[in-house]
């Protein structure tokens, strides 16, 4: 376990070095958001009825920003090589890997959602179902999303290419996510929902992790 | 090895095979397509839109078919480092690619008279438009790599975490009530049950048939192709090496 | 911890994940997410005050058309909405079908901005459907027992 | 491009230098040691037996290649730290000793982004005092070094094979090795990736 | 025969605009694959025997 507990604080005190590149994330997720009332107008019984979908949608694209770097910048420096030789296994460095990125991306990303709601009217039933339907599908996200970014590690156009793998393998959690929040305000109940998406999560972190790890070992042969 | 790794002796019988595959093809359009445009009667309640459905389903059963064909490969591929079976993935995912858009599009024309919608976001076809963007995400990754094996590997454990689509497909329609109709075939203990009359059944096996031996039939060419692309790579990459082993040693 | 032993342990771990997730989705399937209310639902709660689909049967003898303007009853055999629509009807809509009509409900008449037909499995020429009928093995809306189909 | 026909043993204590032009294998060959790669064919031993687990194997080698893994945010002692504890190896009187041997001491609390070229390689070599294991893979190991610090590293792998520690390093330079085996890889023809190019 | 004529098998019931688009554009597309797929594999072939060839000519 040293070599993941390793990772993982050198990876959050790198994190917290570099704070400027996670800020970026969370200023894009509220930009995009804040475009919204732009571009469809600030009617407020327009506004609360796409607010559920603008806010997941726009936490998807910010963590597609911040995925890229997830394992780019130890492939180019050669500290793939080394991770890769930690004489433990290769899941615990996508594990802690992708634990990193939730905490650094996922997690700034749910503590501003509540925030940018407001400025989309969201109804007030359907703040705390948002927060929970984010805390779920946001582990989803950082594991699919490492999975795209080992496997583009080292493409032409890796930034694009990924967008095109990660996108629609996102849909069913953006479904889920949104359906939740819509049943919450609908008076309807989001447990199902919710637990498709805690379903979600578990199934990705079965598979994800494995098919990372390979994919990391190619990039490095 | 096994036997069928060996390229040369995998093509022999690929291309022994081929005028067969292609004849039966020909054959089974031959029939396939007068029956299900003229002589098969119209739905009771579609009309004769249902002749839509022989293309639809046929297209949809060859991209579920492909994908589950690319999957299969890519663990060869990945477990026994199976150089065919990389090939074969590869030479099917464009036509896994076209069927899938295909099954799309003729779904979009049959659903606008008959549902009144082009498009519903229902479950079935949502995951049907996941399986096409995977098959556009399985091409481009196979293709953007200057070290094109790297390409093939990256592809390969795409392919095996996609195939986790392929049972949500088949089984949208029975865990989601929506306006897609369900499965018109269920396998049983008394074989194969159909809610199709017999005399729409056998155009659409007719068809079905058809379109299957034409992706084999076309899979034969595209091995062909592929080998021979491998092959010329192979020999440009010997005489660079060739020109390497010539220089002076440092 | 040797090679085999973490890797088997990995595994483990992996399945029982997936199991649980699976075992998570797979039930609450099973709850039955709601695509469409059914007429009960809709009856029962004051649901679809804002834009929502309810789903069930066009109730026979219910449809009224004056040109474009339609109305019609959608039951599920226990409880009954009426709908108000407006528009272009698709071609499968018709009495004792399958529907899902999108809209909400206003002054407890559901005004629809979108009608959408659904149907069944069954494929079968015109005159073998009419021959069901008249021998009265068969309704419309109703699976078609195997047998009689061959 | 790989090779054919190659076999070699080594000792404990040994050395192996591998000789050769551009594109002979000389890295793709030392990070199929390193367990990085997966041969064609071929097999790697350890001990006499097969390398059968590759994790363990990692356990008791160095791989330093042309890539040095230095972040850049982090200072030269966290570098090290870092990698220490990664690896379960090492003690922090080992990272001083590491510092020490490759002159990084007075630089052990700057930030490794200041650092210039030559200073970061001796960064990437000081792992190997900072993180001790028996088989060290060196990668062209006297590049960017200057005469002081190539006297270092040529003192570290003798005390290492002193000790019982075994080196495969690949160079085309100067020799930081006394004794030892070479092996030339311009000797053993080049094929092309796939066996079956019929021409 | 489902038709009584031969415009009424144009017509196809009236749905004749979503019929014929459908096998329209599944000929396009089975066609456009035959041929795309023909025409890299005779580019190849040919790639393939000029190489042979310059080999022979270069021992």
């Amino acid at each position: 376990m040293s070599a993941f507990s390793a990772l993982l604080s050198r990876d959050l005190r790198l994190a917290l070095r570099q704070s400027a590149d996670s800020l970026t994330v969370i200023a894009f997720f509220a930009i995009a958001t804040v475009l919204f009332p732009f571009g469809v107008g600030p009617e407020a019984e327009v506004l609360s009825r796409i607010a559920a979908g603008v806010v997941w949608v726009a936490a998807l694209l910010a963590a597609l920003l911040s995925l890229d770097r997830v394992f780019v910048v130890d492939f180019e420096d050669g500290t793939l090589d080394q991770l890769i030789l930690n004489g433990q296994s290769t899941v615990l460095v996508v594990l802690a890997k992708v634990l990193a990125h939730w905490l650094t991306t996922g997690v700034p990303l749910i503590i501003m959602s509540p925030v940018l709601a407001v400025t989309l009217q969201l109804p007030s039933e359907g703040y705390g179902v948002l927060v929970l339907a984010l805390l779920l599908g946001t582990p989803t996200v950082s594991l699919i999303g490492a999975l795209g970014a080992a496997l583009v590690l080292g493409a032409r156009r890796g930034g694009v290419l990924l967008s095109l793998l990660v996108l629609p393998l996102y849909i069913p959690v953006l479904i889920f996510g949104t359906a939740a929040i819509e049943a919450t305000i609908t008076g309807m109940p989001s447990q199902p929902m919710l637990s498709i998406l805690a379903g979600l999560a578990l199934i990705a972190a079965a598979l994800c992790p494995f098919a990372t790890a390979a994919a990391l070992r190619q990039a490095a042969e | 090895m096994h036997k069928f790794a060996n390229p040369t002796q995998f093509m022999r019988i690929a291309n022994a095979i081929y005028p067969w595959i292609a004849g039966l093809c020909l054959i089974l359009f031959a029939a396939a397509i007068p029956i299900a445009l003229v002589f098969s009667p119209p739905d009771y309640q579609q009309g004769e839109t249902v002749r839509i459905m022989y293309i639809h389903v046929s297209s949809a059963w060859l991209m579920m078919m492909i994908y589950g064909i690319i999957a299969a490969n890519s663990a060869m591929f990945l477990i026994w480092r199976h150089p065919m079976a990389n090939l074969a993935a590869r030479a099917s995912a464009p036509m896994g690619a076209t069927f899938c858009a295909l099954a799309l599009v003729t779904g979009m024309l049959w659903g606008q008279p008959m549902w009144g919608t082009f498009w519903v976001w229902d479950a079935r076809l949502t995951s049907t438009l996941i399986l096409f963007f995977l098959y556009i995400g399985y091409i481009a990754l196979s293709d953007a790599f200057e070290d094109s094996e790297r390409g093939d590997k990256a592809a390969a454990i795409l392919a095996l975490v996609g195939s986790i689509n392929v049972p949500i497909i088949h089984y949208s329609v029975e865990w989601w009530n929506t306006l897609h109709q369900p499965s018109i075939m269920k396998a049983s203990s008394e074989g194969i049950d159909s809610s199709v009359h017999p005399s729409l059944l056998l155009p659409l096996f007719l068809m079905m048939g058809a379109f299957t031996m034409f992706y084999f039939a076309l899979l034969v060419l595209r091995l062909r192709s592929e080998l021979l692309a491998a092959k010329i790579r192979n020999a440009r990459l010997s005489q660079i090496a060739g020109h390497a082993a010539a220089q002076p040693a440092e | 911890m040797t090679r085999k032993r973490r890797r088997l342990y990995f595994v483990l771990l992996g399945l029982l994940a997936l199991s649980g997730g699976l075992a998570l989705v797979l039930t609450a399937f099973e709850d039955n997410i709601v695509l469409f209310f059914s007429p009960t639902e809709v009856a029962a709660k004051p649901v679809c005050a804002q834009r929502c689909r309810i789903g069930g049967l066009v109730a026979n003898g219910s449809v009224v058309k004056e040109g474009e303007r339609v109305s019609f009853d959608v039951t599920d055999t226990v409880e009954t909405v009426s709908v108000k629509y407006v528009g272009i009807l698709p071609d499968l809509f018709r009495e004792g079908q399958g529907v899902v009509a999108e809209g909400k409900m206003t002054e407890g008449v559901f005004v629809a901005n979108n009608v959408l037909a659904k149907h069944d499995e069954n494929y079968m020429p015109p005159e073998v459907a009419d021959a069901l009928k008249k021998s009265g093995r068969w309704k419309e809306g109703e699976p078609v027992p195997a047998a009689v189909v061959h | 491009m790989v090779f054919a026909g190659l076999g070699f043993e080594l000792a404990a204590g040994g050395a192996m230098v591998l000789r050769g032009p551009n594109g002979s294998g000389k890295t793709t060959l030392l990070r199929l040691m390193a367990g990085l790669a997966r041969p064609v064919a071929g097999r790697l031993l350890w001990s006499n037996a097969p390398v059968e687990d590759p994790e363990a194997l990692a356990r008791r080698l160095r791989f330093i290649g042309h890539q040095d893994a230095i972040k850049t945010a982090f200072t030269v002692r966290e570098n090290l730290a870092f990698w220490a504890a990664f690896w379960g190896t090492g003690e922090p009187a080992l990272i001083d000793r590491a510092m020490d041997t490759f002159g990084l001491a007075a630089l052990a609390d700057f930030p490794a982004r200041l650092l210039s070229a030559g200073q970061r390689h001796r960064l990437a070599l000081a792992r190997l005092i900072a993180s001790p294991v028996p088989l060290w893979l060196l990668d062209e190991p006297a590049n960017a070094l200057d005469d002081r610090s190539t006297g270092a590293l040529t003192n570290t792998i003798a005390e290492h094979r002193a000790r019982g520690g075994m080196v495969v390093l690949a160079s085309h330079g100067a020799d930081l090795v006394t004794g030892g085996t070479t092996l030339a890889l311009d000797n053993f023809t080049p094929t092309a990736a796939q066996q079956w190019v019929e021409l | 025969m489902a038709f009584d004529s031969f415009a009424a098998f144009i017509d196809m019931g009236g749905y004749a605009a979503w019929v014929w688009t459908s096998y329209g554009l599944a000929a396009l597309a089975l066609g456009g694959i035959l041929i795309l797929t023909r025409r890299t594999l005779k580019a190849r072939e040919r790639e393939f025997e000029t190489l042979k060839a310059n080999r022979r000519g270069t021992p």
